[in-house]
């Protein structure tokens, strides 16, 4: 695919989408059997699940912590989930991210709660188109929910950015690529709280803050239809 | 692969077998229901998404440019992988596929690559110097058992899916299969043969035999597995399951 | 070496057997010092090693089972043994060997008399024509009986196969490259239950039965030479 | 990256920012005296010893011949690699990058990548064939805190140090640095927000956001860090303090 | 590589030495019954089984095609790699070289390359492009001790066995040999020199220095191990045991 | 760099010194903070840093030795230490040096001391000029005995070889590359006791023993300098 010439025109992306729009979103809980909780997540043609395994006995015994549980998070891409097959095993991009997915979602834990414990978060990609990390992070929320993980808030996650001057939200790869600007954010949605941060590319401080600005509508979203996936799943199970 | 199960349900398991039942009352040689999903991926050239009962393993078909092998100038080349996707189970872990992982790997390739599912030599650009390589990547998502017949139904499902690339090398106006191989995996509890073995009744058996076949019932590839045996009749016995249960699952695959 | 029009001619395989015959076949149990127990098997132009230790204390000690010995298998090629030089180290082809390895000498082994401990059994072929894994299963079932590790009966293997439509004995590599079909199988050789059991290839249900009827044979004589090579063994003790 | 501190201290760094104050006497958005050493190593390009107080940080600039990424045929490589050596800390361990390397490597990474620090469109030898790579390799001597910023300072002094190649394929008269971005980390201890944190002010603080700047003020990369969050307010001061002190910082480059 | 012996086997190992005895009656500088055979492995290009009392080791050489070192257009390549098999002892576990299999094949690698052993000049199929590599590889079988003798006496034999590639680019009509390098192995015990250890002996041992000779006597390679020291007059006279040893090792050359 | 005709003319090397003479010498302890022990090594066109963690509790748990202190020694090269960047991680040569590093060090030290404890010697070569093994080893003691680590003596180490059929002292990498022979030493100053000795290339009798006498002499001006070091470090702390 060649670069357009212009990533947006008359106020419409390549997409169709405006400025301030998120790709269709369809969140579903509890979609796995074996794990704890799970949750999948379609955001434009990205695919997403993730999955939680515990609390549970934390394997091997030395990193057992004994005053509280460990958060473990990974991030993983499938070979077929990009354009050029992805070899398996993870890359450092991958390592970064599953730091940083960590980071976003521990401070809604209580991990105190389960000492010697792990909490075992794992996030597979599926098929990606931009904004993989931050669809993760929404997945393992819901998962994490699902799996009955007490949590002093939500995390809603998206990204936001910079395409021909301006400021848009959920970027596709192709915004992504030849844009400007790239900021995953995640926060508790209540408290308004930000618990990732990243960017690349270029903001002035004006920019910067129109970003947030979008950033906080776009988690309002996400949190709604995060809330409305949960309240799927135990609406159908009461009915079972 | 086979996880623990707790003494009392192991006795229940192997008391239900000897009197041709099953913990989801099934019949011996029944399949929990089946579904595939052709195509859910569209990063793949081919991808399915099959379904036996609560088993999901997804499969995706990538293809790309490479060097042939020294010792096979004129042919494709075929590469099978699996994870087993620590979000599956309780039991799997993060890491390089371990021995079970490579193990149904080379199982399902074995079954596509003798039946000559993929006529490989159709997949030569020059000969000696540039081939076609499939990449078949299986992706267990969810383990309830059973996951060999899964994950070789899958990777047929992808490639019967898989769509002529948009790449001027590409000459062939599509994919060339030219066979349908089928796994049927038939596990020995208590000295009976059940087919499509739940997770705990995995846990339960004594031992494994895995028989591939093509349209006409013949035998492309085998796998024992596990730490029991078999006698040469319930080897006999395990190949007519595998014809006829073979039979059915390859009606799926449409 | 191109391929020859015909694999059998008049009867005779190119080595000149007929397609039930076994080729060469030597066996010596007790040949290195260091191992518990040891033996070598020269079957045509295959030679392998195995050796076994234990049962000894398990290490690391978190794989200990508290009531069971593990068996370990590890079979592995020397770079020297095949044409063209193998790199060291394992790939998936000799993992997955060592795997259904175990899982053939498993069967016959009393392993819950040795709680705690590991019976290690390693395999090493050193010049490879086809066959090296049937032969080492024969050569560790040999090992295991000088190591005086109980065993409720032998294990005995061969491979059969497929060549110009006609079902023979031990192939060998120039038959396994250019025949058809090729089974490696393993046997109690007493209460005749198959141990290990791979194929592929190509059988019709006749061709089947033709392949496990001659296996049986083959695994006859296989039992044969193991018997032959540990009463040398304990002869030549005695007499020393 | 985050050392353990005993419970003593933390809660006195912790009430000592609710003061304002700091355990060395600095102010809050005070940094640790800073030396810049150029070319301390002969076998680099380029090369810096950074010291930020007590912390080391060497870092060091290699040039190879390689063949670009498909994708990028008009552009030269960067690659960005970070150790945290064991003779750093005693919390640092031999072997492969960790996570905390690896972000850190990645982060520098950005920082100038981001900025167009170097015009890699100038260290193309031939179109799609044959382009210059660049390695900077960070080598951290000596942990005594603030890695991110004296390792992002080191990389872009062995930057502005390093030398034109003697190769014949090797054109250019210098170097093609076109921009100096400069990362400045601001930590929440206690609520507080704090510049440059020594050791112990890391194992205290509840998260950290690093900013990269460039020479007008405006940013290129950011990264939060740590288990604790900001509020939007926190986030705004924190560009504040990122914007004033990366400019001190920028003019140490000379 | 050194074993554990208990205290009262090294008490009495280290009171035989000071008497100038050892457990299996040796004088302290004896070796062993040495045997070699050659050709025991028709996959390789050369090979040979060397006994050293109970310690078995085998070498295999192996030649292929492969691009010179940049620095080093015209000469061959030689690569030598050890391996401490598992079935060798009970301190050898499987996985990757460690330490010991390191630096016993870097010591063997030495004593040939440094002796000029093979002619590399004349492996050169065309300057700077295309060579022939010669790939030694050493796999100890059975460890009784004293393995780096034993291995560079089966390297040294396999190379000596080695014949003329079948391939039109192999032009020399033998192996370009033109050294007998020999490594002699000389232990200290309770301060006596002793040759040729068993692996008690070297479990009880100070230290050991490995010194190969040539052909005159004059040395090509030396290798300080073990956690002891060595005297001058001690080097001086473990080099005249090596030389003199190293003689009859090298005659069983042929 | 073409090989020059000859590598010693009237009586001077390439660098102009005589053949017995050492390159300068710059030795400083102390000159990391976090680091129990550490010193610096400048010699001609080396550096060589060393650091020194311990005795300290040994991890992982499992490597406790019950009735000694385990000796542990890393010997690492920077990436841009050489002329061709060096890939990350150890090789080949970097583990037996780390090795032979460790045995040269060990017979010194009092391990018995400190049972179940580690003692980390970590060496980071920084810039490399041929001698590296040497200088690493001339560092580490300084920085064990920096560290307090209580030692039988010092360790010095220099290397010796023979160019130009001359035996001569401490060589650059252009005489290591194009010597006949390189020999690298350590000893005991006081004991004249050698605890590492290796050579590759080729030497006489008398050749070894001339070589001998000068690494007994360079081990004298090194043994001074490490002296010189420690004095110096141990003034400053006093009149700080």
């Amino acid at each position: 695919m060649e670069k357009p010439e212009k990533l947006i025109v008359d106020g419409k992306r390549l997409d169709g989408r405006a400025p301030d729009e998120l790709r269709p979103l369809k969140i579903e809980a509890g979609i796995l059997k074996r794990a704890d909780g799970s949750a999948s997540v379609e955001l434009g043609a990205n695919k997403v699940l993730a999955a939680v395994y515990g609390p549970r006995e934390m394997h091997p015994r030395h990193l057992q912590q004994p005053d509280t549980a460990v958060l473990r998070c990974r991030y993983n891409m499938a070979p077929f989930s990009v354009d050029e097959r992805k070899r398996p095993g993870p890359d450092r991009r991958s390592v970064e991210i599953s730091k940083v997915t960590r980071e976003a979602l521990e401070p809604v834990l209580f991990l105190e709660l389960y000492p010697r414990s792990a909490i075992d978060v794992f996030i597979e990609v599926l098929q990606a188109d931009a904004g993989t990390r931050t669809a993760g992070i929404t997945a393992a929320t819901v998962a994490l929910a699902d799996a009955g993980v007490p949590m002093r808030d939500m995390i809603s996650s998206v990204a936001v950015g910079k395409i021909d001057d301006t400021i848009v939200l959920d970027l596709t790869k192709a915004e992504d690529n030849w844009g400007t600007t790239d900021m995953p954010i995640a926060m508790m949605p209540r408290k308004k709280l930000i618990t990732l941060l990243q960017m690349d590319g270029h903001f002035t401080k004006e920019e910067f803050e129109q970003a947030l600005d979008l950033a906080f509508k776009g988690c309002e979203q996400i949190y709604g239809a995060q809330r409305q996936a949960l309240r799927e799943k135990y609406a159908i199970k009461k009915g079972e | 692969m086979h996880e623990i199960v707790s003494s009392v349900k192991r006795d229940y398991i192997a008391d239900l077998a000897r009197q041709g039942k099953r913990i989801d009352t099934r019949t011996l040689d029944q399949f929990r229901e089946i579904s595939i999903e052709v195509g859910p991926v569209k990063s793949a050239q081919g991808s399915a998404l099959v379904k036996i009962g609560k088993t999901q393993v997804m499969a995706g078909v990538k293809v790309e440019r490479a060097e042939p092998f020294a010792d096979k100038p004129d042919s494709g080349m075929l590469i099978v992988n699996a994870e087993l996707l620590p979000l599956a189970s309780p039991t799997f872990e993060p890491g390089r596929p371990g021995e079970n992982a490579i193990e149904l790997a080379r199982v399902v390739d074995r079954g596509i690559r003798e039946s000559d599912a993929i006529d490989l030599e159709k997949l030569v650009i020059k000969s000696g110097e540039d081939v076609w390589a499939v990449f078949i990547d299986i992706y267990v998502l969810d383990h309830d058992g059973n996951l060999i017949d899964a994950s070789a139904l899958a990777a047929m499902a992808a490639l019967l899916n898989a769509k002529p690339l948009e790449d001027e090398a590409w000459t062939l106006p599509e994919f060339p299969i030219q066979k349908k191989p089928v796994a049927v995996t038939v596990v020995k509890i208590n000295d009976r043969l059940v087919v499509d073995p739940c997770v705990d009744e995995e846990g339960v058996m004594d031992a494994r035999i895995t028989i591939a076949t093509i349209e006409d019932g013949s035998i492309c590839a085998m796998q024992k597995g596990g730490i029991g045996c078999f006698s040469r009749e319930e080897l006999e016995q395990a190949h007519e399951l595998a014809r006829v249960k073979g039979a059915e699952l390859r009606a799926k695959l449409g």
